[in-house]
């Protein structure tokens, strides 16, 4: 059998090095690398999740997994071992998508463009990695690998105080994987795995003592809250959502969030069973907090990428709620909910770039009325919005209803707090639209252009993901709940 | 032994040794050119390193081979005292000692051509790094803390070898005091250990260690012993004067020393402080009892304390230094730090992950000041701010310096973060407080990224305040614009810096070829001779 | 043999380590330096001398005589190249106060 | 339309329950062995359609009134920009309210039940560059929000109900399907899980209240005029907003009501049909009138469905579809002829429109409850059947009462309205001379006019009785029909006429007193105005409550979350700042740092090595 992960990350890794020295030529590559990498993710996504019958092919284990020696040391074996199960496959998808939505999104970018599509390549070769190691050395290596281009990406493009968020990203991420890379190699080591591969580390952890498994587990929620963000370590994410170039802002929601999530899932819940037990109130305390924190504080927001930055806060606390229940219906809305917001939330940041552009203002009280001179951005906007809200038939319905269903099945009536706040969220965004898209034109300059092509085709994909997933989520589950993850038939 | 039987094994410090008497040999004839007295250290360092891999094992090069295969790694046995043995991982150290010194005599050439002293240059760096090679074979404190000396001796003099720049001379000054200082420790020390012990050979002390007859005695020699060879190391509190001598020696030296000479301290230690830490005698005790206590832990946590102390205090420093050189000098003290856990931990794994931590820092440390050296040469001045759009003006070099800095910070991909895995790892592998080690390591690593990456952000992202002068050299008696090749920074240092940086990144991605041999020189080390 | 020679010779050498140590600590001319530093130096080796005298154990490998000898040789040397950057120093700067060089700081 | 009335009438021939196709939407299977989990069959989420005489009648509201308003807008609308965007707005929303109609499970009801509050969303700010449009839309989505969001809590409990209790149909299959069967179930196991089902029904009445503008959710029904007439007349008044009654309709068919649910759903029936009623006395905007006409008439609709009269309730949102929308047509074929919506300025209008003066007076008596328009039938039945209940419940009593009372209030408002419109002479001159539209607009008004009138008398004909005797489903809810209280008929007749001749008396000539300020009845006037502050109260607990506590919040973050991160930054830079006057260039110093050095060295060593090792065990 062909090694078919590594030949995407070949591929991958190809094209980005590629667009790096492309010159002016560079988003020509950058398409082709990102056509490239749909394609073959759309073909592993279709062969597993059965199309078109859908019946998903239960498959034990991860499939496509492969392992080379890397590093031996003589008390441990770290392999490059890749694998995929339906949970991982999932992200990878959403990977591609917004890959080559990015990529065409931002066609005429002018500023560098080589380095520019070769970071977001770059970006998604990371994620991709990370999605894919089974080997603790490999995961942390994609896993801070993602952190240097999204450093020069927020740092070198545009907002004022891009240099002073690059900064902050970076160093705060940094600061939490460190505390992760602790908490797994003290995994490692206190289980006495011989080999960091996640399939040994898996077996060996879970023998650990409940109150070693507790401490372990919260550092490694530390490094994965970091990522996801959870309140309160979470004020690096406005900075460098606002500060960031569009490109960015759609990775940094739509890929980087998603790994604190996989990494929960895959790296701390199914190795530290009885410390993810443990710790589970702190779990539901801070996705609580985090939930309630963030659609709050959006409805403050002026600045329509930092209001979006907050919501996705609020969404991936819903994730982290819908980990932490321990379900398998649970783990299923979570990993729904990360593809989910990870379309929307890009969809949204897109949006926000081209009214950044369109109207040189992101002040939702500067602009106002805009439907009339820009209603394809207008449609952009509300389908984003409707989106995340939740609305039936599009991607975050399907999501949200199975997380909250979850919550209510293992928390009982604390599921009034996500239910209370879907109406806070519905509010800032409905009040946003009230005020950028209706009412009399604000702020609305003559002669300007309804959203230009290439970032119309870059958000039209995004909404036909979006629509496409909301009606036909069996598509989605049926994949998901083929992994090898707890409750699933793939066990 | 016959002579051939004697020098064979040498052959890398007689080609050393011979090439600096040659190029002193020149300069007293008066052919001084920069070029011609570089081109025969070059050559001389590289042939050594030549055969120092021959000597390691590297089958292509077997035939360069002058170590015979039944010296290396052997025990002398019961009764000899030989004052220098050869070990593999002095072999390695030496390796890496001459890839220093390769790399800083590469990047040199790029100094002007008819500079005063340029023979004086290459003849001292050559001796330094003869000096260097000896500490790795040494098995007796003597010849150790001599062979250091000989580094010292050198190195003074190539601070303020143009003695027209006042700042270098101050530096030299300091590092002359302190250095002086410090070796007069060292001294003080090993005759107290000779005192408790009898002897000076390091076979034996590791051998008695475990009967310690005089405890104070031993105890205070091994204490001021660690204080001399500290200052070599830059261990905080007797790091001070790297700073001011990092700051102000001509960049390539500052790249010799940070990333050449401050190794053999590393090693020192390795050779003296093995025995004791190796010693585990549990059941407590005061060393004020006259009975066997527990001198292994008790050397652990002071040399862990160490370690600690001075990989925070070299971070917190770092952390607003306004100049790069001083901040890099800050850095390098905590990356001292986290050698130090190597030994403090005293397994096998944890000596690998030191010895590659110092393989990593060689690369990282000499590469960094040789791009000062670089921007310097462009015009860039020394403060972090002079620093602004080198991202966008010379996107190579600002690249290859990116690249440095992140594998200084931990950062995956780099031989750095393959370094602090590997060391932590074993620090966690070794269990109890060596856990805490790790994690104080690892905290300081993430301290370290802020101004790590801050130095980034003012590279890449802040915009160049105007264009840069035709030359300014911070060459002494440059004459006339005379624009280097590589873009104005000159074909010797854009070599330097690429091995450097493609090295770097070579073994982050593929560590094995390196940290096999390191790994199993490191077991070697730890079985040897006790 | 007693312990008393020991302990006596011990106590000199400490005190000339202490006398070395205090005029480094204290003297701002690089001269004085220098010769405190080299009293601190000959402190290690009349501790190399006496315990060869009165080793406890018998001797392995180097002799304490001979590591003096080496050691007196190294001294000599060491201020040999101190000497000349005293020369330096003052060709430069005009002064050989340690006390104002300090550019260099921070 | 004609697919709507076929099904009707095939249900009326044959009635029962029939479920079509049925696909799973989403599926999470059983898990492997020996890992039990919460779901060991796993579950299913599934898409079907289901007709029965429920969904059969409101299958024809919503096709037939649909198919009218449609026909209306094309002259209606004919001037208004963004029209294809008004087709696809009215077309997603009739698809939409089909497929609520047609849903087979809880959870594809609230699906489409969204949808139809997005297009309702849509076309209320249709003018959307109006701010006061653009705010109402807000105003709409949000506070159906808050019932949509109890709807959905509603939904879960359900599943835990039947998830736990039900016959056959636990996690495995779905917990929300609507069949037959459960409730029967319920009423053998009435201590099921009481608490559970009774906060369940609960959340459902929220939800429905939200989407009805029932008491106290019924604010935004009133601004939602801001819509263009013609969807007000759909949306608002025929079909969206009597989806709530159809939730509860259909719930309490398939699902099933606590007896302390049953009595909430008829106090809130109860109390809206009376306030909304009162507010609907002093309105000056003809289509506010008609729109608290709404939220009165769909109160009655709640207080049935309460009381357990399901299909009665049912039938009298059928009648009030085709009168309300007769209402609002006419109403729009006012505005669209004098340009204004100001009661107080028209005036006279009977003579030139005259079709339309005859539209709305049928309209207004039906809606009055004047025998034998089709509002009679209906209120009557509504009206008779709660009052066979109140021996078993007395405490239906004073809900009962008000809902009778505002019999009266209608009769009044409604022709208030119509003599203020239509009657004595045009009082503003500025207005455009009104005139009859052309037949796109007359025809609706006509076929609405007709059913209004004999729409009520539809219960005599055997498919429909049979229709409604089986709509229920369930023996024991008996469907009222036919006038079985004839005392009570004739005194609710009079309160009407009475509330008629009242209006007459006032507004008859056409004329307006001013009400003396300082009169009573001025300072009620001003209270039924602004809607008893409830609305007030909202836009406070919005605009100042909620968002001052998210400017808090805000605040919170970037200076004391923030400001935490950043502190421990300056902490640090501090630190580095105070440590860096060590470093002070003197060679003397770091000779002494290097002696410190040694004599701490050396007591770590000698002292506190050994102590701590000694202590704490070595390694």
């Amino acid at each position: 059998m062909l090694p078919l992960v590594p030949i995407v990350l070949a591929s991958l890794l190809a094209g980005t090095v590629a667009t790096f020295l492309a010159g002016r030529w560079a988003r020509w590559v950058a398409l082709a690398t990102s056509a490239v990498f749909l394609a073959e993710v759309g073909g592993m996504f279709l062969s597993y999740s059965g199309w078109p019958g859908y019946n998903a092919q239960s498959v034990p284990g991860f499939a496509e997994s492969v392992s080379y020696p890397w590093i031996r040391l003589p008390w441990m074996q770290v392999n490059f071992t890749v694998g995929v199960d339906g949970i991982s496959l999932v992200l990878i998808l959403l990977t591609a998508i917004l890959q080559i939505a990015t990529v065409v999104y931002s066609w005429k970018e002018t500023k560098n463009p080589a380095a520019y599509f070769g970071l977001v390549s770059l970006t998604c070769l990371g994620s991709f990695g990370v999605f894919v190691a089974l080997d603790v050395l490999l995961f942390f290596l994609f896993w801070e690998a993602v952190l240097v281009p999204m450093f020069f990406l927020i740092g070198v493009w545009r907002g004022p105080r891009r240099r002073y968020a690059a900064l902050k990203f970076f160093v705060y991420t940094h600061v939490a994987s460190i505390v992760m890379l602790v908490g797994l190699l003290a995994t490692v080591f206190y289980s006495g795995a011989t080999s960091l591969d996640f399939s040994a580390v898996a077996a060996a952890a879970p023998g650990l003592s409940p109150v070693v498994q507790t401490f372990l587990f919260l550092a490694l929620f530390f490094g994965f809250a970091v990522k996801f963000p959870i309140v309160p370590f979470h004020t690096w994410l406005p900075d460098a959502h606002v500060e960031a170039p569009t490109g960015g802002s759609v990775l940094l929601a739509g890929l980087l969030l998603k790994l604190g999530g996989y990494g929960l899932i895959r790296w701390a819940v199914e190795v530290l069973p009885a410390g993810f037990l443990h710790d589970r109130p702190i779990v539901f305390a801070a996705a609580f907090v985090s939930i309630a924190w963030g659609s709050v504080v959006s409805l403050a927001q002026r600045d329509l990428k930092r209001m979006v930055a907050f919501s996705s806060i609020n969404h991936m606390g819903i994730v982290l709620l819908a980990i932490g229940l321990d379900s398998s219906l649970g783990l299923l809305a979570a990993v729904l909910l990360m593809f989910a917001h990870g379309i929307v939330s890009a969809l949204l940041f897109m949006s926000a770039g081209t009214v950044h552009h369109t109207f040189g203002t992101r002040d939702i009280p500067a602009i106002g009325g805009i439907t009339p001179a820009t209603p394809a951005l207008a449609t952009m906007i509300m389908a984003g919005a409707l989106a995340s809200l939740g609305l039936p038939a599009l991607i975050g319905f399907p999501a949200e209803f199975t997380a909250l269903l979850a919550t209510w099945n293992g928390l009982g009536y604390l599921v009034l707090l996500p239910l209370g706040i879907l109406v806070v969220t519905a509010a800032f965004y409905i009040w946003m639209m009230q005020r950028m898209l209706f009412g009399p034109p604000r702020g609305v300059p003559l002669g300007i252009h309804d959203v230009p092509w290439w970032e119309g085709v870059g958000m039209g994909l995004l909404v036909a993901v979006t629509v496409l997933f909301g009606i036909l989520p069996g598509l989605l589950v049926n994949v998901i709940t083929s992994s090898p993850v707890k409750g699933f038939p793939g066990t | 032994m016959s002579f051939a039987g004697t020098v064979g094994p040498l052959v890398p410090e007689v080609i050393v040794l011979a090439a600096a008497l040659l190029v002193f040999l020149l300069d007293v004839a008066g052919a001084r050119r920069r070029e011609l007295v570089g081109a025969i250290s070059i050559a001389a360092l590289a042939g050594a390193l030549l055969v120092v891999l021959a000597d390691l094992g590297f089958l292509p090069l077997a035939a360069l081979r002058g170590l015979p295969p039944s010296v290396l790694n052997a025990v002398p046995a019961a009764g000899s005292a030989p004052l220098y043995t050869f070990g593999s991982l002095g072999l390695v150290f030496q390796g890496l000692f001459l890839l220093a010194a390769l790399l800083v005599a590469t990047a040199s050439l790029s100094r002007a051509s008819d500079e005063r002293g340029a023979p004086i240059y290459y003849g001292l760096l050559l001796l330094a790094t003869l000096g260097m090679l000896l500490v790795a074979l040494a098995s007796d404190l003597i010849f150790l803390l001599l062979a250091i000396e000989v580094t010292s001796l050198a190195t003074y003099v190539l601070v303020g070898y143009t003695r027209r720049d006042a700042r270098a001379l101050e530096a030299a000054m300091k590092f002359y005091i302190v250095g002086a200082l410090s070796s007069t420790l060292s001294f003080f020390g090993a005759s107290l250990l000779f005192g408790a012990y009898g002897t000076t050979n390091l076979y034996a002390l590791r051998a008695v260690a475990g009967s310690v007859g005089y405890p104070v005695l031993a105890l205070l020699g091994y204490g001021i012993l660690l204080a001399g060879l500290a200052f070599k190391t830059t261990l905080v509190p007797f790091h001070a004067w790297a700073v001011d001598v990092y700051d102000g020696a001509p960049h390539e030296v500052s790249a010799f020393l940070a990333g050449g000479t401050k190794k053999i301290g590393v090693f020192a230690l390795f050779l003296v402080f093995l025995g004791p830490v190796l010693y585990v005698k549990a059941g407590g005790g005061s060393p004020f009892s006259g009975a066997p206590f527990d001198l292994g832990p008790t050397v652990q946590l002071t040399l862990a304390v160490l370690a600690v102390v001075t990989m925070t205090v070299g971070n917190v420093l770092a952390l607003l230094q306004a100049e790069m050189k001083r901040m890099l000098a800050y850095s390098s003290i905590s990356q001292a730090g986290y050698m130090l856990i190597g030994i403090a931990i005293g397994t096998s794994p944890a000596l690998a992950g030191a010895t590659l931590q110092v393989a990593a820092h060689v690369l990282m440390k000499s590469g960094a000041f040789l791009v000062v050296a670089a921007a310097a040469a462009i015009g860039v001045g020394p403060k972090i701010v002079d620093w602004q759009g080198l991202g966008t003006r010379r996107p190579w070099l600002a690249v290859a310096f990116a690249l440095m800095l992140l594998s200084l910070a931990g950062v995956p991909l780099t031989v750095g973060f393959v370094s602090k895995f590997v060391l932590f790892s074993a620090a966690v592998q070794a269990r109890g407080f060596f856990v805490w080690l790790a994690v104080a390591g690892l905290l300081n690593s993430a301290l370290s990224v802020f101004y790590y990456a801050r130095v980034l952000k003012v590279i890449f992202f802040e915009p160049a305040p105007g264009p840069l002068p035709a030359r300014a050299g911070d060459v002494v008696g440059a004459a006339g614009p005379t624009p280097l090749g590589a873009g104005g920074i000159g074909y010797g240092r854009a070599v330097a810096i690429g091995v450097a940086a493609v090295l770097i990144v070579a073994i982050g991605l593929y560590p094995q070829p390196i940290l096999g041999p390191i790994q199993s020189a490191a077991a070697h080390f730890v079985a040897g001779g006790a | 043999m007693t312990a008393l020679p020991l302990g006596g010779f011990l106590a000199l050498s400490s005190a000339l380590l202490g006398v070395g140590l205090f005029g480094i600590l204290t003297r701002r001319n690089f001269v004085l330096l220098l010769i405190a530093i080299e009293i601190a130096m000959n402190a290690a080796i009349l501790n190399f001398v006496y315990f060869a005298a009165f080793a406890p154990v018998p001797a392995l490998g180097l002799t304490g005589q001979e590591i003096a000898v080496v050691l007196i040789g190294f001294a000599a040397t060491e201020v040999a190249v101190g000497l000349a950057i005293v020369l330096a120093l003052h060709r430069l700067r005009g002064s050989i106060n340690v006390a104002q060089a300090t550019d260099l700081n921070g | 339309m004609a697919v709507g009335v076929l099904i009707a009438l095939g249900e009326s021939l044959s009635p029962g329950t029939y479920t079509d196709v049925r696909f799973t939407w989403l599926h999470l299977p059983a898990p492997p062995p020996g890992h039990p989990g919460a779901f060991p069959n796993g579950f299913s989420l599934v898409m079907g359609t289901l007709v029965d005489p429920l969904s059969a009648l409101m299958l024809v509201v919503v096709t037939v009134v649909g198919f009218l308003v449609m026909l209306y807008s094309i002259e209606y609308m004919r001037k208004e920009r963004g029209l294809p965007r008004y087709y696809a707005e009215l077309s997603l929303f009739l698809a939409a309210m089909n497929g609520l109609v047609l849903a087979d499970n809880l959870l594809e009801f609230f699906l489409f039940w969204e949808l139809v509050g997005l297009c309702s969303y849509f076309l209320i700010g249709f003018h959307y560059e109006r701010p006061a449009a653009a705010s109402a839309a807000k105003e709409a989505f949000l506070v159906t929000r808050v019932g949509d969001v109890m709807f959905l809590l509603g939904i879960f409990l359900y599943f835990a109900v039947y998830g736990a209790k039900g016959p056959g149909l636990g996690w495995a299959a779905s917990g929300f399907l609507f069949v037959q069967g459960n409730h029967a179930f319920l009423a053998g196991v009435p201590a099921g899980n009481p608490t559970l089902l009774t906060v369940a029904g609960i959340m459902i009445l929220g939800g429905a209240a939200g989407k009805s503008a029932q008491f106290p959710l019924d604010v935004w029904l009133p601004d939602a005029m801001e819509g263009p007439t013609t969807v007000s007349a759909l949306i608002h008044a025929a079909t969206m907003v009597a989806a709530g009654v159809y939730l509860l309709a259909v719930t309490s068919v398939f699902l099933g009501f606590t007896a302390f649910d049953s009595l909430l759903i008829v106090a809130l029936g109860g109390i809206t049909t009376f306030f909304a009623a009162t507010m609907a006395v002093v309105q000056p905007d003809i289509k506010r009138v008609i729109a608290y006409s709404t939220i009165s008439q769909l109160g009655y609709m709640v207080l049935a469905v309460g009381a357990g009269f399901t299909m009665v309730g049912l039938y009298h949102l059928f009648t009030h579809a085709f009168f309300k929308a007769l209402l609002f047509l006419a109403a729009g074929a006012v505005i669209h002829a004098v340009g204004t919506q100001d009661l107080f300025r028209m005036g006279g209008l009977r003579k030139r429109m005259p079709l339309t003066a005859a539209a709305f007076a049928i309209g207004g008596l039906a809606l009055a409850g004047i025998p034998p328009f089709a509002g009679f039938w209906s209120k009557d039945d509504l009206l008779a059947g709660v009052y066979s209940t109140l021996g078993s419940h007395p405490a239906y009593w004073p809900f009962f009462l008000l809902a009778f009372a505002t019999v009266f209030l209608t009769g009044y408002y409604i022709f208030r309205a119509w003599f203020l419109a239509f009657s004595g002479e045009p009082r503003d001159p500025s207005l455009h001379a009104g005139h009859e539209g052309p037949w796109e607009m007359t025809v609706p008004l006509v076929i609405l006019s007709a059913l209004a009138v004999v729409a009520g008398l539809f219960v005599y004909l055997p498919g429909f009785q049979a229709l409604l005797l089986h709509g229920g489903g369930v023996a024991g809810i008996p469907p009222v029909y036919g006038t079985t209280q004839l005392l009570l008929s004739a005194v609710g007749v009079s309160l009407a006429g009475g509330g008629i001749l009242v209006a007459w008396a006032l507004w008859g000539s056409g004329r307006i007193v001013p009400t003396p300020s300082a009169a009573p009845a001025a300072g009620m006037r001003r209270v039924l105005l602004a809607r008893y502050g409830i609305k007030s109260a909202y836009d406070w607990l919005g605009a100042t409550g909620v968002y001052t506590v998210a400017r808090a919040a805000d605040f919170f973050d970037r200076f004391v979350i923030d400001g935490a991160v950043h502190g421990f930054e300056r902490a640090f830079g501090d630190l580095s700042e105070r440590m860096r006057r060590i470093q002070t260039g003197l060679v003397s110093d770091y000779a002494s740092y290097v002696v410190g050095g040694l004599l701490v060295v050396a007591a770590l060593l000698l002292v506190v090595a050994p102590y701590l090792v000694g202590r704490f065990g070595g390694g």
